[in-house]
């Protein structure tokens, strides 16, 4: 068995899965999303948990996506996400507006196997008339509680995570992140990259196993470290808000961003374990 | 407006006005402005008034994932969320998707966020705004990612309590629907808030003039809030408030 | 400021409160329990998450239960739960009969602040027909997945937890026990007692903080070594069984109940910290 | 019976043999010789056939709380699950509540668990009930904790795939709602099945003898699975397994 590494974690992609990301702030496998693009993955429906930044706009750059579904794609800070915008302005991507709690109802649907979920507040909104999978109804209870909306329950395929930690049973540590363990539970399967191996069972850890998803949600592991550069990993490295704000504006043209492509993600072609 | 304080410190000095005694506020990623009003209110009621910063490295007591700010919002156990827009109009919808006609926008902006659910759920919602324009403040949005007011039908303990910008400060009447302006910023007027506002609103027969930064308050300002915003708005922190954090994660 | 005690959190669960205990393999604050018998509560509407042993079986021998509701009741290796199986037997206990994942369920519904929330399974079994709180419709969002079944929200007045941690904010340490999220999440208050003080801020450390409860859901907290015992807190100690099984014996009578009671909770007047 | 193997090592063996090669079982607080037949199954394995202590300190994956378990089995994660009964019938059905009219009962038992859920979203839920006796398997359970089948308009993808007692092995035949007697158990009867059982059931022209443990497997599970069981069931690894744990949390 051979040790598996970023570019074969990517293979396990298929061309138009429905792909659960992250946010920026949240563990965002960006050495991944890079394989991803150097493989061609193609068609992709991305379903932000529930913002994306700088790894949806890299996908929707580089062509990979067919459909985006997201309560917002931004690059914080550093402004808008230049081939998000671009893409959505000039049509050439679908864009299926969400808002943060919704995306995260469904998924919980999905991680309690129920086909739906009802949600607070959100009737009114135009989001709600553009979305024909969304219901709005009268209090199926039946107890006077007025209107409510129900959300159809997203099953993602595939899950990408970068964990700080993981040990060789394939568990996975993102302490307080727990967006990600529902991600994991509602997802067919999650990928997973990591800074360090940890020796011994993560699970059988009382501390750290508050913070580890079990093997049972993970397919495959890889270990890359830094993997979530340029974005940050929170107790690990920061953000490099320079690295972001450059691509900013480099993207800000298709000419600028296939630039950007061609230097940092492309001409990188193995990115190693160390 | 006096060469002793910012335009952001004055800003930072209105918001705080307008926060309850105690409670929780809850700060998202890109309100450095809103988010050292907050964690000035707390430093001046001695922690009554309790801040979260959501995505913060620090002030952030969050530790179930992405869900729990909305959760808790849910639970009532958020008082205080600040909300901005693209467009707002005085209804005081909220647009945070775009310009032009949806799905085939003018203009793309990130999207809604959570404003569809902060909006019904958090009793005082404090529209800031900065730019006071006739292009932010229109006459109707081009797209609703939350309405100001819903029907009875509609279980909504939340919704906009009040409006800042770089011109004044207006209140809403969630029963009438309508803001009220409240008080003009120094060195601006009636008139100019009317020209640069594309709906209508009530404008009481005296309008005050917005009050300037307490001194003793730019004082806690400076000397404490930077520290504590440095780990959410490093460039905030810097730029504004003189705050240099060292460069760790 | 006087340091509350173990007795100054029992004043704090009134008369008649829908009170919220976690199952016994899960951080049960037995000290608390003896306490709030000792203040004398009475007509409380005790909710097992999901399941009971030691703490409503005291609470109900004592006479401080006026309805259990529960997915089971039981001194696990031990046996049958005496108070309880006789106070349902002779008609004395008002028992509504619940299933692990519908308290689960619905805590999770008062946590996301929505009237209601859907299960799947459960249609068919008796359970339903003694529930009038809970509703069986056809599939609301109308996709054709046919029947299922709806369960109203539970927002405990109370939930009690034993923590192996706490710190000086007010910040509670639960582990991977993310059930104690759920409950205090949904819950109106949490009383906590713990173990052991730690010194510094529990959300703002990296590792502690995926196992913490923030302050904002906790009322009080109080420090009670020991304070599960005769039950187990894991990692700390284990379950005295030869404890339970002498209970489950003795408490056979109410005779025997109340030489236990009158033993091992009304003669303990303070349960000290240390 | 041999006097190579206890009771319990038997009826271990019987139940290992009822495991897939691969997938997850889950094994409920009280179930000592299901949980030593999935371990034995996992070593049999390699690991492929993962098992889940839920109430354990060890073997025990799940780190999400007490709803883990239930929402994995929503997911379809949990292959194997094993379910008893105060009283099961013909069809099935599940009493785990107690003898009686409900509310008022006779006698009143633990309560329900999570059978209710279990049964409908686990493909493979295996029924443990060594007493066989009229009193456990009855023509109609007194209270169905939880039904063996379901109308076509309720989403089903689990249910009673066998039962396991002291005399027998049942198949279940959730088209028809009938149990099948599949083997009796060395020194006892097909007539001492039926006369012990209080429903009806399919009994082919030829009933074999459940199998002995085979010896191999007996030294698997002497050897090794009493340190795995002994941190859930110390009083079961003791008495059974011969294993002695050390006294710690």
């Amino acid at each position: 068995m051979t040790i598996p590494d970023v570019d074969a974690l990517a293979e396990q992609v298929p061309d138009g899965a429905l792909l659960a990301l992250p946010p920026d702030y949240s563990f965002v496998p960006m050495a991944l999303i890079r394989a991803l693009i150097r493989r061609g993955v193609k068609d992709l429906h991305v379903l932000a948990v529930p913002i994306s930044g700088m790894a949806a706009d890299l996908l929707i750059g580089a062509g990979c996506v067919r459909l985006m579904e997201a309560a917002a794609v931004s690059l914080g800070e550093a402004g808008l996400a230049p081939s998000f915008t671009r893409a959505v302005q000039d049509g050439s991507l679908k864009m299926r507006d969400s808002t943060c709690p919704a995306i995260h109802t469904a998924l919980q649907a999905s991680e309690k196997g129920v086909p739906f979920m009802p949600l607070g507040g959100i009737i009114g909104s135009d989001i709600v008339k553009y979305r024909d999978d969304w219901k709005v109804v009268d209090d199926p209870m039946g107890a006077g509680n007025g209107k409510i909306l129900l959300l159809p329950a997203i099953k993602p395929d595939v899950a990408l995570v970068h964990a700080p930690l993981a040990d060789k049973y394939g568990n996975v540590w993102v302490g307080k992140r727990h967006e990600l363990f529902t991600i994991a539970h509602a997802a067919k399967t999650t990928l997973a990259t990591y800074e360090e191996i940890h020796d011994g069972d993560l699970t059988a850890d009382p501390v750290l196993a508050a913070g580890t998803i079990p093997a049972m949600y993970i397919s495959a592991t890889a270990q890359v470290r830094e993997g979530a550069k340029p974005l940050g990993l929170a107790g690990c490295y920061p953000i490099d808000m320079d690295h972001i704000r450059a691509y900013a504006k480099e993207a800000r043209s298709q000419e600028g961003f296939d630039a950007y492509l061609k230097r940092e993600v492309l001409g990188r072609q193995a990115e190693a374990a160390s | 407006m006096s060469e002793a304080y910012s335009s952001e410190e004055f800003l930072i000095s209105v918001i705080t006005r307008l926060l309850p005694e105690r409670g929780n506020g809850a700060i998202g990623a890109a309100s450095p402005i809103p988010g050292a009003a907050a964690l000035l209110q707390r430093e001046l009621t001695g922690g009554a008034f309790r801040v979260s910063l959501i995505h913060g490295i620090t002030n952030n007591p969050f530790t179930d994932g992405g869900r729990e700010l909305f959760d808790a919002a849910g639970q009532g156990r958020i008082d205080v969320f600040f909300l901005g827009g693209v467009q707002i109009d005085g209804q005081a919808n909220l647009n945070l998707v775009g310009t032009g006609a949806y799905p085939s926008l003018d203009r793309r902006f990130p999207g809604s966020f959570g404003s569809a659910y902060m909006y019904f759920t958090v009793p005082r919602v404090i529209l800031f705004r900065p730019e006071h324009s006739r292009r932010v403040f229109v006459d109707k949005v081009d797209f609703i990612s939350a309405p100001g007011i819903s029907p009875p039908d509609v279980h909504r303990p939340g919704g906009p309590h009040a409006l800042v910008t770089e011109l004044c400060v207006m209140s809403f009447d969630r029963a009438q629907g309508r803001f009220r302006l409240e008080s003009v910023h120094p060195g601006h007027s009636v008139e100019e808030v009317r020209d640069n506002t594309g709906f209508d609103f009530d404008v009481p027969d005296s309008v005050p003039i917005t009050p300037e930064p307490e001194p003793e308050r730019l004082d806690i300002l400076r000397a404490k809030i930077g520290r504590e915003v440095a780990g959410t708005y490093p460039d905030f922190a810097e730029r504004v408030l003189g705050y240099r954090a060292k460069a760790s994660a």
